[in-house]
């Protein structure tokens, strides 16, 4: 009874010079996208620590959205770069421990990418509602609710 | 090999090239080695070179002022050299005295071999590829190479690839990488929500000795990350919650430094299969980035550096 | 220039290249370049004796390749410095290893076959880039002959042609024969607008260069006709658009809104063949010259130049601004300014504004005894600092260095500081220390993750 | 009261009978480890391979980590909940004479001027059923610290595997009392009870392994100030906490409020002297150094507790000498003073 209502809740943490900014623009450009995300700016994508997506699952959010500019087009010049390589072997050690691949997303979206973000959103929440709400740190006691 | 290493270790200290010599000693337990850290002629006869030199001593040279001489297995070699990429040390300030390894002898495979304690057994030899195991009244023969380290099978550098003096001739690599990846595999065949099960339960074994940490030479924080406490990522006290992320982000902060040594998992008190992520970690970052630990060491860390071609498939 | 070279407070390095940037805002270090022009500055007296007698002649890069120079040569009349240099490549004192007419000849002695290269390395506060572009290639348009024929030219060589100081003193001639052209045809958009060939950005100046090619013909050919191949007329600045009209309607030029399919010679002509969108139909033109409006293109060493500098490029070489709106002559690299079209296409007005605007911002910053920054700056704390440098590898700006300080026992000690002046807080240094000792004000871990809780909550 | 035996294939209907009024902690395996667990009722054959625990059993009445209280605050004030241990009784089967003794060693401390409600609590719900060593280990030293393998006046219920039976003495008054309310055992016969003196006795001999003590608290002093000593003796240590988590009578803690918003718990969690964040507070560990934290854990156990209670904490049982990683062994730092 309580899939029902369940709601995926999930974190983005976007940089700000450009996924910020194309998620600024999906709202000035009055396009929706699901309002299960809630987002963390940062100056740049180079600037997530993965430890930021573990303590989200931690803490009992459903997924973790992160996004950055096109390689190419940091506003750091090389952020992005450092940041595809982290995030690279972040994916994989959490997917080899057991967290489903659907709970942590990486996208590049610009700032004039207001669609993109809207469905970039949009597939992720849908990738998160599939695989059910997170209770991978949950302790077997307290999993009787 | 050992006189080698005594005559080389005695010579390195006499002309002063050397502050500290860096080796094995004989172990108080039973057939384990420990290191032998001297500045005194005088215990360079207590060095050893045997099956049994487990311990990866390139821990030493970020710690101990002054010039070293250390004795470096092929594994052993990688962390000291990836130690040189991180500018813990200085290549002109150690003596580095190569062991070619044709493996180490997990001394638990060996117990289940012989299906004896350990206590009961006196004497044990190396024959070619068997160890002759002399306990109390009976002898039993094992092969070498069922009881060695896990590590010890993948292993492509058995002798070290960086060194001043190598002490043996050069061991041809034992690359049985599928008895290797075994583990690895079998693991990733399991479905995730067993995987993580697995996980949960390693960790909640966990008592947070920090052994894991403290012997992995890539581990050279002055202070951890999870001794901040502004802000207090993880509880210094243990959940498996906590534990697990400590772990996670630890894999993550060695990965690309890790030359697969195996000392966290062989240091483990409560026995957490530590090395499964590691060496997972070892493959990926060999198969997105092509690039190994402590192979070359002019070559940039694989972290601080970056191609405009890395793999990005996975990024929407 | 002239005024520039004579005033005190400038120093004009001409022939010269950087070759290396480091430190930062308000110390920059450069090395440059000042490469041997063989002619010693100092003694010639610019009299011009040594380029009139010089026995070569190669064609002239200033002129584009419309007229001739000399193997010691001033680029142009009005070149500052007025010193010759000599061109290693095509004088015969290199080439065949005897001549000396030019050393001979120099009264001042000023000729030196043996100078060589001086390095300079200075202290500089800030740096203007102003290194200009390129023209695109039009030979990779096999409609407009592909480079074959000589009387298809680039508007800059119009330019040459028309000029009083020009290789033909002013006279409008046909490449091929010297004849004066009666019948000229100019193709805009030559690789600009062009993704598939050239680039998908607008020249920005070529409508209104061409305008003005038109009107200058007219005035120096009173019967000449000038037809304009254009896709749109872009003539959006003050006055810009009543020039154009008065280009159509006072000097009869006559705009053909359409492109060109093929240019083919017959005779001492060329056919120039298009469509006319407007009217919906096949034109054919009889030219005695082609003028083609090539695309601005960014100077084909510019990455390495943004490499020495630290600054960002876009993807087709230009530099890239700090912000397109607010700070369109910053770069990210503080200390280091933008003016003209290095940065993107630009025009007289645009690049003198950019310029002044660039000018104002250094003396703006030299004004001051302290700079302000934005407060979003990383911070080491080095009692804690394994010394790794990880983050001194990922810092785009080169903000982290190493220092040396003396502990009060007396003690040497290094240790890593971020320049603040520098850093330009992305971030990357902190998710890099694994030991969690640099920290970026204003985004700390602890703000995000009180940030995180709230999300989570 | 003399002894008592009960055949060793009879040990599960012994071990029923306590599960009645009792939760039956005894030697298991799990995840590839040897821990004290609830019994799972049926098996026994920890007898055939038990030598003993890595995690030493204070961890029964001292755990890793444990919750003191939460709090929260409401609209009067602070609530707080308090989270006592249980009073739930329970027999620790098969604790070794050397652990029984470090339990008695860590009483001093927590039953001292400040009395640990949560450990005494536990202590008094607990009746331990010790076993005495007949195999021990290659790394056992308790002989040196007067304590004999086969023998123990720490536990409650004494057992010694002789053969095919188990003899079984009470030791204490209450262990005495529950025995005389067991039903299902024998009385041993002298030829069971001179079975296990010589036991006693041969077990007692194959401790090869020891610490002189003579004179030792002087040594220590004199040679405290002896920097090159003890830099030498630390110096292939990797100042992990093994040493001190696996040790029987380490008890150093350290306690956290872990807050949000506006409610939280209290934490009381191990805590290791070898660690270079220990007693970091307010400022600085005094022992920055590593030799002076492992001059430190050495003095307290040989030194300052003796001089506080009488006793030195170190009960032989070889652990840290056996998990070190590096084999760091305190018979030879402490031999070498």
């Amino acid at each position: 009874m309580e899939e029902t209502k369940w709601e995926p809740k999930v974190v983005g943490f976007l940089c700000h010079w450009c996924s910020y900014a194309g998620a600024d623009l999906t709202g000035s450009a009055r396009m929706e996208y699901p309002h299960n995300i809630r987002i963390i700016r940062v100056p740049c994508s180079g600037r997530i620590d993965p430890m930021f997506i573990l303590r989200a699952l931690q803490n009992g959010l459903d997924g973790v959205l992160v996004s950055g500019c096109h390689p190419g087009d940091c506003h750091y010049q090389s952020g992005n770069f450092h940041a595809r390589r982290k995030f690279a072997v972040t994916r994989k050690l959490l997917e080899y421990v057991g967290i489903e691949p659907e709970r942590v997303q990486f996208s590049w979206v610009a700032a004039s990418e207001g669609p993109k973000m809207a469905q970039v959103v949009k597939e992720f929440v849908e990738g998160v509602r599939k695989v059910g709400p997170n209770r991978l740190f949950k302790d077997e006691i307290k999993d009787g609710e | 090999m050992e006189n080698k290493l005594k005559e080389e270790a005695r010579k390195l200290l006499k002309e002063g090239k050397v502050d500290y010599i860096v080796g094995y000693g004989k172990g108080t337990v039973k057939f384990r080695t420990s290191p032998l850290i001297t500045n005194k002629e005088e215990d360079i006869e207590g060095l050893v070179i045997n099956p049994f030199i487990a311990n990866n001593l390139s821990r030493y040279p970020a710690e101990i002022k002054g010039k070293l001489g250390i004795v470096v297995k092929g594994c052993d070699s990688r962390s000291l050299v990836s130690l040189i990429q991180d500018n813990k040390v200085k290549r002109d300030d150690i003596v580095i005295l190569g062991v070619p390894c044709e493996g180490v002898v997990d001394i638990k495979k060996l117990v289940e071999q012989i299906g004896a304690d350990i206590d009961q057994v006196k004497e044990i030899d190396k024959e070619g590829d068997n160890l002759i195991v002399k306990m109390d009244g009976s002898k039993k023969t094992v092969l070498f190479g069922d009881v060695i380290f896990d590590k010890c099978f993948g292993c492509e550098y058995p002798t070290p690839l960086e060194y001043d003096i190598l002490l043996g001739s050069e061991v041809s690599p034992r690359v049985e990488l599928e008895k290797s990846l075994k583990k690895i595999k079998e693991f990733e065949d399991i479905n995730a929500p067993e995987r993580w099960r697995y996980w949960k339960e390693q960790f909640s074994k966990c008592i947070r000795c920090y052994a894991c940490r403290n012997v992995c030479p890539a581990c050279f924080c002055e202070r951890c990350f999870v001794d901040v406490n502004i802000p207090q990522w993880i509880t210094t006290y243990g959940s498996w919650q906590d534990n697990l992320v400590f772990q996670l982000i630890r894999t993550l902060h060695v990965a690309g430094r890790c030359s697969d040594c195996g000392e966290c998992e062989r240091s483990c008190p409560v026995g957490i299969t530590l090395r499964s992520l590691q060496r997972k970690m070892v493959e990926e970052v060999k198969g997105l980035f092509n690039y190994e630990t402590g192979v070359d060491k002019d070559a940039p860390p694989v972290f601080t550096h970056y191609e405009a071609t890395d793999p990005e498939e996975f990024i929407k | 220039m002239v005024e520039s070279s004579q005033n005190e407070n400038i120093e004009i390095l001409t022939y010269s290249e950087v070759e290396e940037v480091s430190g930062y805002i308000g110390n920059f270090d450069v090395r440059i370049r000042k490469k041997a022009r063989l002619v010693d500055m100092k003694k010639c007296t610019g009299c011009g004796t040594c380029y009139q007698k010089c026995p070569v002649k190669v064609p002239s890069e200033f002129d584009m390749e419309t007229g001739m120079r000399k193997a010691i040569y001033i680029p142009f009349p009005q070149a500052v410095p007025n010193v010759p240099v000599i061109d290693k490549v095509n004088c015969r004192m290199f080439t065949k290893g005897k001549c000396q007419i030019c050393q001979k000849l120099c009264q001042a002695e000023a000729v030196d076959y043996e100078q060589e290269d001086e390095v300079i390395e200075d202290k500089f506060g800030a740096i203007v880039v102003a290194t200009g572009y390129d023209l695109f290639d039009a030979s990779v348009y096999g409609e407009y002959g592909g480079g074959r024929f000589k009387d298809v030219i680039s508007g800059l060589q119009l330019e040459r042609l028309i000029s009083p100081a020009g290789p033909t003193g002013g006279h409008i001639v046909r490449p091929s024969d010297g004849k004066e052209p009666k019948n000229v045809v100019f193709i805009q958009c030559v690789g600009s607008r062009d993704p598939e060939k050239g680039f998908p950005y607008c020249s920005s100046v070529c409508c209104m260069y061409t305008a003005k090619h038109a009107v200058l013909l007219k005035e120096h050919i009173p019967d000449v006709q000038t037809n304009i191949f254009y896709m749109d007329i872009r003539s959006a600045g003050k006055n810009y658009e009543q020039f154009v009209q008065r280009t159509m309607e006072q000097y009869g030029a006559l705009y053909i809104r359409g492109r060109v399919s093929k240019i083919y010679q017959r005779g001492d002509k060329l056919i120039v063949k298009g469509a006319d969108t407007l009217a919906g139909s096949q034109v054919e033109v009889e030219a005695d010259l082609v003028v083609l409006a090539t695309a601005i293109t960014a100077r084909h060493d510019s990455k390495e130049l943004a490499k020495i500098l630290g600054i960002p490029y876009d993807q087709f070489g230009f530099f890239t601004e700090l912000h397109p709106k607010l700070a369109p002559v910053e770069t990210v690299t503080s200390g280091v300014f933008l003016a003209g079209a290095c940065q993107s296409p630009k025009d007289i007005p645009d690049t003198v504004a950019a310029a002044s605007g660039a000018a104002v911002k250094v003396a703006a910053l030299f004004s001051g005894d302290f700079l302000s920054m934005e407060p979003l700056v990383s911070t080491i704390d080095t009692s804690v600092c394994s010394m790794c440098k990880a983050c001194i590898e990922v810092c785009p700006y080169k903000a982290i260095q190493e220092e040396e300080i003396t502990l009060r026992d007396g003690t040497k000690k290094k240790q890593l500081k971020v320049l603040e002046s520098v850093c330009h807080g992305c971030g990357a240094c902190v998710s890099t220390c694994r030991s969690s000792c640099i920290m970026l004000k204003g985004m700390t871990d602890e703000q995000i993750f009180e940030e995180l809780m709230a999300v989570a909550q | 009261m003399g002894y008592k035996k009960i055949k060793k294939d009879q040990l599960n209907t012994f071990l029923s009978e306590l599960s009645k009024d009792y939760t039956v902690v005894l030697p298991s395996r799990s995840g590839g480890q040897v821990v004290f667990a609830p019994w799972d009722g049926k098996n026994t054959d920890f007898l055939d391979w038990y030598k003993n625990t890595i995690i030493p059993p204070k961890a029964l009445f001292f755990p890793p980590v444990e919750e003191m209280f939460r709090f929260r605050k409401g609209e009067e004030g602070y609530e707080i909940e308090e989270l006592m241990p249980d009073k739930r009784q329970q027999i620790i089967f098969g604790i070794r004479p050397c652990d029984a003794r470090a339990l008695k060693i860590i009483d001093m401390l927590f039953a001292d001027t400040y009395k640990d409600p949560y450990y005494l609590r536990r202590r008094e719900n607990s009746l331990l059923v010790g076993l005495s060593c007949n195999e021990p280990c290659d790394t056992c030293f308790c002989a040196s610290l007067d304590i004999s393998p086969g023998q123990s006046e720490d536990v409650d219920i004494l057992c010694t595997d002789v053969s095919d039976n188990l003899l079984i003495e009470a030791i204490s008054e209450k262990g005495s009392n529950l025995l005389s309310e067991m039903s299902g055992l024998s009385d041993a016969g002298s030829e069971e009870e001179s079975k296990a003196k010589e036991m006693r006795k041969s077990a007692k001999e194959k401790i090869a392994r020891q610490i002189n003590l003579s004179g030792l608290q002087e040594k220590m002093r004199s040679n405290f100030e002896n920097r090159e000593y003890w830099e030498k003796a630390s110096k292939k240590c990797m100042a992990c906490g093994i040493c001190t988590y696996v040790c029987p009578t380490c008890h150093c803690f350290d306690i956290n409020d872990e807050n949000r918003k506006k409610e939280g718990k209290r934490v009381r969690s191990w805590d290791s002297c070898k660690f270079p964040l220990f007693t970091r507070m307010p400022m600085e560990n005094p022992r920055h150094e590593k030799w002076r934290r492992m001059r430190q854990r050495y003095h307290h156990k040989f030194e300052y507790y003796p001089m506080n209670f009488g006793t030195i904490a170190c009960t032989g049982c070889g652990r840290c000498i056996r998990e070190c990683p590096v084999n760091v062994d305190v018979t030879e730092i402490i031999g070498g003073i």
